[in-house]
């Protein structure tokens, strides 16, 4: 891999969520070369989890991918997986940024993405990308039809580094000279002139919120696993079933979990929670589903046709407050109504939407970048543009300024290469 | 000329001859008339499996289509690859000879079985009751020098029903015998190769005939009465409009027509159409005007078009749903202008159509 | 037909998600019988009426026409157009008693590998339930001239 | 010229080599027209395999391209570019897709080899007709029209000015700043509505690539991206001409007037806007009409929301700043604020109804509220969610009506031909992946014109806007046709203009001279779908034409 | 309840017609009519503004030489032109507004004047004997003819957009009644000083009565015909006959386009094709794609089609084309709720599209 010389129409995208990708596209269409650093061995972000995106119920994958290929196939953008900022000097114009790249372990020139080397390996562990309710191997691709179709080592599971075994039966099974154990974790020097930080956001970890019993076992879901069960690529082919195997004959959703502890509304989960509605009745239209909210936040000119289409489908209760008790074989909620009267409810399934939160590791990120963390930890400056950073040369895109949903987001990366090139052409004075 | 007799009816005969060649891998496939399931609906069709060829009847007097317009169809995007053999009709042959001289078509590799023609009936008539009885008759009357009545006006008047340049002719034309026997000359050295182990008694024998003669003249009076009436009918403007009077304008004619290569008819091009302006300045100047325009124009441009290469196969007379005798005014008026030149349409590939080609002294009689 | 039926099947994939839905297929190694060959065009709205009728008139015995669910093509609308010119072809089949039954419209989108699969193996049973298709059979009678 | 085709069939390991008999395939395309060359290979894609293609093509001096291999998802453009490298135009290929759609999803060999010759067969059969495709190079014009001078027009029109690109910027109005300069403040920060709207205007003035246009209309947007005409006029009806390349379509939003009347706006006094308010704290006399400071303040969210039948998404807010402006300037007076569901969303607008609250707004969730005059003081009957009604009075009412699009979008929409959506506010291109462009290249949206939002919103898509623009509209750089695109023979067309309507982008035109319609290839995204419209054949879509398609199905059927 | 104005009609209603006509000419209501002229067996429209041209006119006659449609385009193609009276059949006024829905024609300043139609009897026929033809009384008349139920304007949202009707049906026999259809029929009459005062109860009972009869026989008809037609062995031999000629489409009104696609050879095979689609169909092949040529024409204007019967009128072979084509069009309009013709502000459904509609086509 080779750095180019000079910061010169170089730009460095950290994230490659769809707005990373989009803010990646459109530098490369300005004729910039673009660095687009992704943490995780496959790109697309939060938004290849999920089968179906509100409010038109459309095919996710079908709506990422073509975006994807365009990535892969686009000359002047470098897509730099499994890798991570780890220094950035200088200033708008000229930054030296120092990226740390893990080894695959795996040619992506020699790769055919035949998945061969899957079946050998003797390690299988919880498929984080599956929200761990798949399987997966010390060797592996996230998911079927993850991009870039090349798979890669866990080194943190994989018996040869880990007890380092002299295990070579993937690499046996690759018919390419494909696996080579002896790459190497590179740290590359990368000048550019401008950053787009597009990092996105995490979900606040569920078994934090104590009242709201989610243990990772047991017959509580985050959005997340729900959206990996409906996911026709996903672990159950997109059956809708509980751990043990059963069907749900009803489910309640969980609006706002979290949102006392972050003390900010997350904007999209009550959209989300109402796609939920469509997912639970499209697969199991018997099974009765309950939504409890506590303010219905479903801004802009489309969502409330769509609130209205699935009001039918579930009962919708207003909650103050929740908690939620192992009952048996199922799920015990006691709430306080919207109208103050204590009530009791027991559901198979209980669903959570949890808050969103400033992306794992966004602090470092904030300290190297030298910019703006508001108060609840997402990027960005309070004056003027949402895609300013604060700091000059350096802008922000998508979740990781905070909750947005997808068109949001990829309008902000927009916005923020306008910013970029809008800069760069007056060489960043006035920044 | 080789000559092969089989003691077996026309249709059979030739589905023999057919057979062996398709059995013995000289063919790929034939094109001949065939009749497909009950109904008897009678068509072209392409027949490349020997079992198949019961459907074959390749001598059932109809022209449903012209097969010189179909074999161009075939052969347009690329000669044959393994030989077809074609059952076609002398009018057929010289159609499909016409066009090739427009390269609308291959010749190469098509096995032309033809026939001296005693003409075939009028699909009008045909569809519209009797079939089997009008069949049974044609055949006795095939047999006669006076062409039947039945038979198509314009194959009554057909003095070309002798094959010019085909590689196998079946002699059907005024033979009494065809119930029992079937004459077939092996006309081209091609022919002599392929028809080796055909089961026929083959001896030497030549193509003209007395009977050939006394047909030929027969059909010569025939024309001579038709182009003198005709001639009466549409002299003069006046004459053609009225010939044409009833045109419904479905311009059946010109998509029959094996000449008519065009893939778009000029007579249907924009230009020819009325423009607001145009009726008005029409209406001042007459009065009153015919819509859809271009009746006349239509059929005396096709002809200027078509003339020199009309084959009279009589197919555009045969469509015409209001009864026009079309081909009785185009052969009739192609003949006078291939005269002019000494010109025979289909009669030889290597033949120039007259207007691509001239010589330095000629037509002085044209100039002033 | 003496040997056991094999069918040919065409199918007219949208390029941006049966198409991919069909690789998805193909990546998680699902298996489908062997009857259906893929025509890739860019879009569902590609697929003229008259291909249809020609592939039926040629011989196949069925013909599928798979693309984006409504809403989700890639070309805003065409799924919608595809959909109505459908709809009247195989409305012509009905009424004329064409065996309708082998032509299909499906929505596969990108991800659906498994529904890729499921309808590659529901159609090649109904048609194989249906049988060859008619043009290919024997012709009925033949008659002698 | 004779046409040449080469085929290779690529191993790709045991994927393929295993899965089918190649070698049987091989044989099975050789005999077919125009191939030359039919042979197998280990792993085409890898850097020997495309060498080795080159190779070939030079070797046997073909003319087209069939490789069988994996999805051409993985490798199309691979290939194409093999193509080229070895001088032959990259459309003169065809990839048959034999490792998802046979190796891997065929066990029976034998089947598997059938079914992989039916692919390649039908790639041989298409390829023979194919033809060599160039993409075409348009002269554009960097220049920009940004209609509205509110902050969404000013925020892009500051970015997307500079010395290589002139921008226009038109307002209705006499004066710049759009509805934001009405605002003293701005939620949820409580910063300067004015202070923003200044920052931009004072660079847009600043800067002389930019032509700002007041008092100024559009009258009409002819032609397409990177050539647009455009005529605007004046109030003195003085009218000027200019090109552009792009435009965007940043007209604000107004208050839906529709359901005022149903809580007594216009009849009982005291009753007001929130923009009337907006402009009485601005004007510095938050008062009633007989010039009293309010003692008490009713403040009622979603007025008229069953009527647009949307949450107007910034209510809730304006509601609480307008609240904090009673505070902060009247100290005691009791402000409530009338809600239904409490719209905060993003990381911020919690915290400032937080505040607010602690400023001593109280907030009282209701179902339907009524308004009536007591004679002394207005009444507020409240019909709580849970349907008990409780009486409020008050001597200030403020609405919040929801947010539509300004009138003038609908006229803006005709001039382009754009359709516009349920609510009168123009449609995306895509609500997700293309937020600020429409079905017309070229023509971008920020602000109200796409529905309601909050500044920042307003800003992330008007400087968004300003991006695809600086991207895609470089000055000196020309435009890229696709190759792929439609075409519509002349003598074939009819005129009637069926594939126009169906076309999803505007690209077909009818040219009334020639009585036909004609494709703009800039615009043409290459779907198809005029060409199967199209009854007699005259538009045809290049790359898969009707021929081509038979081709490749007629193989299939043998 | 319409009425309608009392036009004598002592030598028969087509000359009193002609005779209102020529008034119209007179008066400069129109620059131009167009009607049926015949010249012995010969009968074809025409454009006529020399009113004493009208003496030999022929209103109306019970053939149909050329579709009025066609008539029409053939001289507004390119855009509208004089003020012109067209005195058309009920289907011909369809094709005309189906043809400007296809751009074809621009008939802004037609005044389409229609009259009760009995329906018209065979070329063929009419052919071996126009007087005997002459005399037409319904009996003789085609098959689709016969099943008509759109023959007339009495309802009130009538299918087809004349201006002015003439009444026959129920009417007195030296009588018919003028009434005007559209605002622009209301316009004429007044020009002409014609009040329409007359009650028009008996003509709207005596059409309703027999659309009643038409639609049973229509129905009656049409079950027949699926047994003579459906099923590809069938249709195969229906259609067997066909020789390709086209007469159909050209003489179909809605059929605009300048070169069918069955014109420019779809397939484009070449020998070697021939011979493979011969042996794939069984070792035997016929030549002609005879239905090819006839599905895809249905999938291109069935929607459009106005059963005008012009195409199995001009069919050498007598197909019933017509009659397969009605009972298909039925069905892709019935998809639609469509009616041809019934007005031109109705966009052609393949023009436009629903969001959720025709679940029951996909799966």
């Amino acid at each position: 891999m080779t750095a180019a010389s000079s910061a010169e129409d170089n730009v460095l995208v950290i994230g490659a969520g769809m707005a990373g990708i989009e803010a990646s596209l459109t530098l490369a269409e300005a004729g910039a070369k673009v660095y687009l650093v992704e943490r995780e061995p496959l790109f697309g972000g939060k938004t290849i989890k999920y089968e179906e995106v509100f409010a038109n119920m459309e095919c996710s994958t079908c709506m990422a991918a073509p975006k994807q290929q365009e990535v892969l196939q686009n000359d002047r953008i470098e897509l730099m997986t499994l890798s991570e900022v780890r220094e950035v000097k200088g200033e708008a114009g000229d930054f030296t940024v120092g990226v740390h790249r893990k080894a695959r372990y795996v040619d992506a020139e020699a790769c055919i993405g035949c998945n061969a080397c899957f079946d050998p390996c003797p390690v299988s562990l919880p498929n984080e990308f599956e929200e761990n309710l798949g399987e997966r191997k010390a060797i592996y691709l996230p998911c079927p039809g993850a991009l870039p179709n090349v798979p890669s080592i866990d080194t943190e599971r994989c018996v040869r580094f880990t007890e380092n075994k002299e295990c070579t039966l993937c690499q046996e099974a690759c018919m390419f000279e494909a696996i080579d154990f002896n790459q190497k974790d590179e740290d590359v020097e990368l000048k550019v002139s401008g950053i787009i930080v597009a990092t996105g956001s995490d979900l606040i970890d569920s078994s934090q919120l104590k009242e709201l019993g989610y243990s990772g076992e047991g017959n509580v879901y985050t959005a997340l696993e729900l959206e990996r069960l409906y996911a026709s690529n996903g672990p159950t082919e997109g059956t809708i079933q509980l751990r043990d195997g059963r069907t749900p004959s009803s489910a309640a959703i969980v609006h706002c979990a979290g949102r006392k502890d972050t003390g900010y509304c997350s904007a999209v989960c009550c959209m989300y929670s109402l796609k939920f509605v469509h997912y639970l009745k499209d697969k199991l239209p018997d099974t009765t589903v309950h939504e409890f909210y506590t303010d219905m936040c479903i801004p802009g000119k489309k969502y409330q046709e769509f609130h209205d289409r699935m009001k039918d489908k579930v009962n919708l209760v207003r909650y103050d407050e929740l908690s939620v008790s192992p009952n048996g074989g199922s799920v015990g909620i006691s709430y306080k109504s919207g109208a103050g009267t204590n009530e009791k409810l027991d559901v198979d399934m209980l669903i959570l939407a949890p808050a969103m939160v400033p992306s794992r590791g966004a602090e470092e990120l904030a300290g190297m970048l030298g910019i703006e963390q508001g108060g609840r930890g997402f990027f960005g400056s309070s004056t003027g543009s949402p895609a300013e950073s604060g700091k000059g040369g350096i802008y922000v895109a998508g979740c990781a300024q905070g909750p947005k949903d997808i068109g949001q987001s990829v309008a902000q990366a927009g916005a923020a290469v306008g910013r970029f090139l809008s800069a760069a052409s007056r060489g960043f004075s006035g920044e | 000329m080789k000559l092969l007799t089989i003691d077996k009816e026309p249709n059979e005969a030739v589905r023999d001859l057919l057979g062996s060649l398709l059995s013995e891998g000289k063919a790929a496939g034939v094109l001949c008339l065939t009749r497909e399931g009950d109904s008897g609906a009678v068509r072209y069709g392409l027949i490349t499996d020997p079992e198949r060829l019961g459907e074959a009847v390749p001598f059932y007097p109809a022209m449903p289509n012209n097969a010189g317009k179909l074999l161009s169809a075939m052969t347009l995007r690329g000669a044959a690859g393994d030989p077809i053999a074609a059952v076609v009709r002398p009018c057929e042959l010289r159609a499909f000879i016409e066009v090739l001289k427009r390269q609308q078509g291959d010749g190469a590799n098509i096995i032309t079985v033809s026939s001296t023609c005693p003409g075939v009936l009028p699909l009008k008539r045909l569809v519209r009751g009797g079939e089997a009885d009008l069949v049974e008759n044609y055949w006795s009357a095939a047999a006669q020098v006076e062409p039947s009545p039945d038979i198509r006006q314009a194959c009554r008047a057909c003095r070309h029903f002798v094959p010019g340049s085909a590689d196998f002719v079946v002699d059907l034309a005024g033979r009494a015998d065809l119930k029992e026997r079937t004459r077939v000359f092996a006309a081209s050295e091609k022919a002599l190769s392929l028809c080796e182990g055909v089961e026929a008694e083959s001896g030497e024998a030549e193509l003209e005939s007395a009977e050939i003669g006394k047909i030929r003249e027969a059909r010569s009076r025939v024309a001579e009465e038709s182009d003198a009436e005709t001639g009466s009918k549409a002299s003069g403007l006046s004459g053609i409009v009225d010939f044409f009077a009833s045109c419904v304008a479905c311009r059946a004619c010109r998509t029959v027509c094996p000449i008519c290569y065009c893939r778009r008819c000029d007579f249907e091009a924009p230009y020819w159409e009325y423009g607001p302006r145009d009726v008005e300045t029409n209406l001042r100047k007459r009065g009153a005007v015919r819509v859809p325009p271009g009746t006349v124009n239509f059929h005396v441009g096709r002809l200027l078009h078509m003339g020199l290469s009309c084959v009279g196969c009589g197919m555009c007379t045969d469509v015409c749903p209001v009864d026009i005798p079309v081909s009785d005014l185009f052969s009739n008026t192609g003949a006078s202008v291939q005269e002019l030149f000494g010109y025979e349409p289909g009669r030889d590939a290597e033949e120039k159509i007259p207007i691509t080609t001239f010589e330095e002294n000629e037509l002085s009689e044209v100039e002033r | 037909m003496g040997e056991e039926f094999k069918p040919r099947i065409v199918a007219f994939l949208c390029n941006w998600c049966s198409y991919a839905g069909a690789d998805v297929a193909g990546g998680s190694k699902l298996e489908m019988p062997p009857t259906l060959t893929p025509i890739k065009v860019m879009c569902s709205s590609r697929v003229d009426p008259v291909m249809v009728t020609l592939a039926f008139l040629r011989g196949a015995d069925g013909v599928l026409i798979a693309g984006c669910h409504p809403g989700d093509c890639h070309y805003d609308k065409g799924n919608y157009y595809a959909r109505r010119r459908f709809a009247v072809l195989k409305t012509i089949f009905e009424t004329l008693d064409l065996e309708p039954e082998r032509l299909r419209l499906s929505w596969v989108s990108a991800s659906e590998g498994q529904r890729y699969a499921e309808v590659v193996r529901e159609f090649s049973a109904k048609i194989a339930e249906l049988g060859p298709n008619p043009r290919r059979r024997q012709p009925a009678g033949i008659k002698e001239s | 010229m004779e046409k040449r085709i080469g085929v290779y069939v690529c191993e790709c390991g045991p994927n393929i080599s295993e899965a089918l008999d190649i070698d049987r395939v091989v044989e099975a395309v050789s005999g077919m027209d125009g191939v030359v060359v039919a042979d197998r290979y280990k792993l085409l894609c890898a850097g020997a395999g495309q060498q080795h293609l080159v190779d070939q093509i030079k070797e046997h001096d073909l003319t087209h391209l069939v490789v069988a291999a994996c999805s051409p998802k993985e490798h199309e453009s691979t290939f194409m570019s093999v193509c080229e490298k070895a001088g032959i135009n990259p459309y003169m290929f065809q990839m048959a897709n034999i490792r998802e759609q046979v190796a891997w999803v065929t066990p029976d060999k034998e089947q598997a080899t059938e079914r992989a010759i039916r692919h390649v067969r039908a790639a041989v059969g298409r390829v023979i007709r194919h033809t060599p495709l160039a993409t075409r190079e348009i002269e554009c014009n960097p220049d920009v029209l940004v209609i509205g001078g509110g902050i969404a027009g000013l925020s892009s029109a500051a970015l997307l000015a500079g010395p290589e690109r002139k921008v226009y910027l038109v307002e209705k109005e006499p004066a710049l700043g759009g509805a934001v300069k009405g605002y003293e403040k701005l939620f949820p920060g409580m910063r300067s509505g004015s202070e923003l709207v200044q920052r931009y205007q004072a660079q847009v003035e600043a800067n002389d690539n930019i032509t700002v246009l007041t008092g100024t209309t559009v009258k009409s947007i002819l032609g397409f991206l990177g050539n647009f005409e455009i005529a605007v006029e004046n109030g003195q009806g003085e009218g000027q001409e200019f090109m552009v390349g792009a435009v965007v379509a940043a007209l604000g939003m107004k208050e839906d007037t529709e359901s005022l009347g149903e809580y007594g706006y216009g009849e009982i006094d005291d009753v007001y806007t929130a923009l009337e308010v907006e402009a009485m704290n601005l004007e510095g006399r938050l008062a009633l009409k007989n010039g009293d400071a309010p003692k008490s303040v009713g403040i009622i969210h979603c007025v008229g929301r069953e009527h647009s039948e949307y949450c107007s998404s910034v209510c809730c807010m304006a509601g609480m700043k307008i609240g904090r402006y009673l505070k902060d300037k009247l100290g005691d007076v009791k402000v409530t604020g009338f809600y239904r569901d409490l719209c905060v969303p993003g990381c911020d607008a919690e915290q400032f109804y937080r505040e607010t609250r602690d400023a001593g707004m109280e907030f009282v969730r209701v179902g339907r509220v009524e308004v009536h005059d007591s004679g002394n003081g207005i009444v507020l009957k409240c019909g709580t969610a849970e349907g008990a009604v409780k009486e409020e009075k008050v001597d200030m009412v403020v609405l919040l009506p929801s947010v539509q699009a300004a009138e003038d979008v609908g006229a803006l929409a005709e001039m382009l031909s754009l359709p516009l959506g349920p609510h009168g506010f123009m449609i995306e291109e895509h609500e997700k992946l293309a937020p600020v462009n429409t079905s017309m290249e070229g023509v971008y949206l920020a602000g109200g014109v796409t529905g309601p939002g909050t500044a920042e919103q307003t800003l992330s898509q008007s400087e968004a806007a300003a991006g695809r623009i600086l991207a895609g509209l470089v000055p000196g750089r020309k435009l890229e046709t696709e190759a792929r695109v439609s075409e519509i023979r002349a003598d074939l067309c009819a005129g009637c203009r069926t594939c126009l309507t169906v076309c999803c982008y505007g690209a077909i035109d009818y040219d009334p001279m020639k009585g036909i319609c004609v494709v703009n290839e800039v615009l043409c995204r290459g779907c198809g779908n005029c060409a199967s419209a199209c009854p007699s054949g005259a538009a045809s879509h290049r790359h898969f034409t009707s021929n081509q398609i038979y081709r490749e199905m007629a193989e299939i059927l043998k | 309840m319409k009425k309608g104005y009392a036009l004598q009609a002592p030598d028969g209603v087509r000359k009193a017609v002609a005779g209102f006509l020529k008034t119209c000419l007179d008066k400069d209501v129109f620059d131009a009519v167009l009607v049926c002229v015949r010249s012995g067996s010969a009968c074809s429209y025409v454009l006529v503004q020399e009113p004493s041209f009208l003496d030999t006119a022929d209103c109306l006659p019970p053939v149909m030489p050329v579709q009025g449609g066609k008539a029409v385009m053939s001289f507004t193609r390119h855009g509208k032109g004089m003020r012109i009276g067209a005195l058309l059949r009920p289907c011909e006024i369809r094709a005309a507004v189906e043809l400007s829905k296809l751009q074809q024609t621009v008939p802004e300043n037609i005044s389409f004047i229609s009259m009760d139609c009995e329906g018209v009897i065979p070329l063929s026929d009419w052919l071996s004997d126009p007087e005997a033809a002459g005399a037409a009384d319904g009996s003789g008349v085609r098959e689709l003819c016969s099943i008509c139920e759109q023959f007339s304007f009495c309802e009130d949202d009538p299918v087809g957009k004349a201006d002015l009707h003439i009444a026959t049906m129920g009417v007195a026999k030296d009588r018919a009644l003028l009434v005007p259809v559209s605002a622009r029929g209301d316009e004429i009459l007044q020009k002409l000083d014609l009040t329409p005062g007359e009650e028009t109860t008996g003509w709207v009972e005596e059409v309703e009565k027999l659309r009643k009869k038409r639609r049973e026989a229509r129905e009656e008809s049409f079950a027949e015909l699926r047994k003579r037609v459906c099923g590809l062995d069938a249709l195969s031999e229906v259609f067997g006959r066909c020789l390709e000629c086209h007469a159909c489409r050209t003489a179909c009104p809605i059929c605009y386009c300048r070169v069918c696609f069955a014109g420019s050879e779809p397939a484009g095979d070449a020998a070697v094709d021939y011979v493979r689609r011969a042996e794939r169909l069984g070792g035997s092949c016929c030549l002609p794609e005879q239905l090819l040529f006839h599905l895809g024409r249905m999938s291109h204007m069935s929607l459009s089609c106005v059963s005008c019967g012009m195409c199995e009128d001009v069919c050498p072979v007598d197909i019933p084309v017509g009659s397969i084509f009605s009972m298909v069009g039925q069905a892709t309009q019935g998809l639609f709720d469509y009616v041809p013709g019934r007005s031109a502000e109705a966009d052609l459904p393949l023009k436009k599209f629903v969001l959720d509609e025709l679940e029951d086509v996909e799966d």
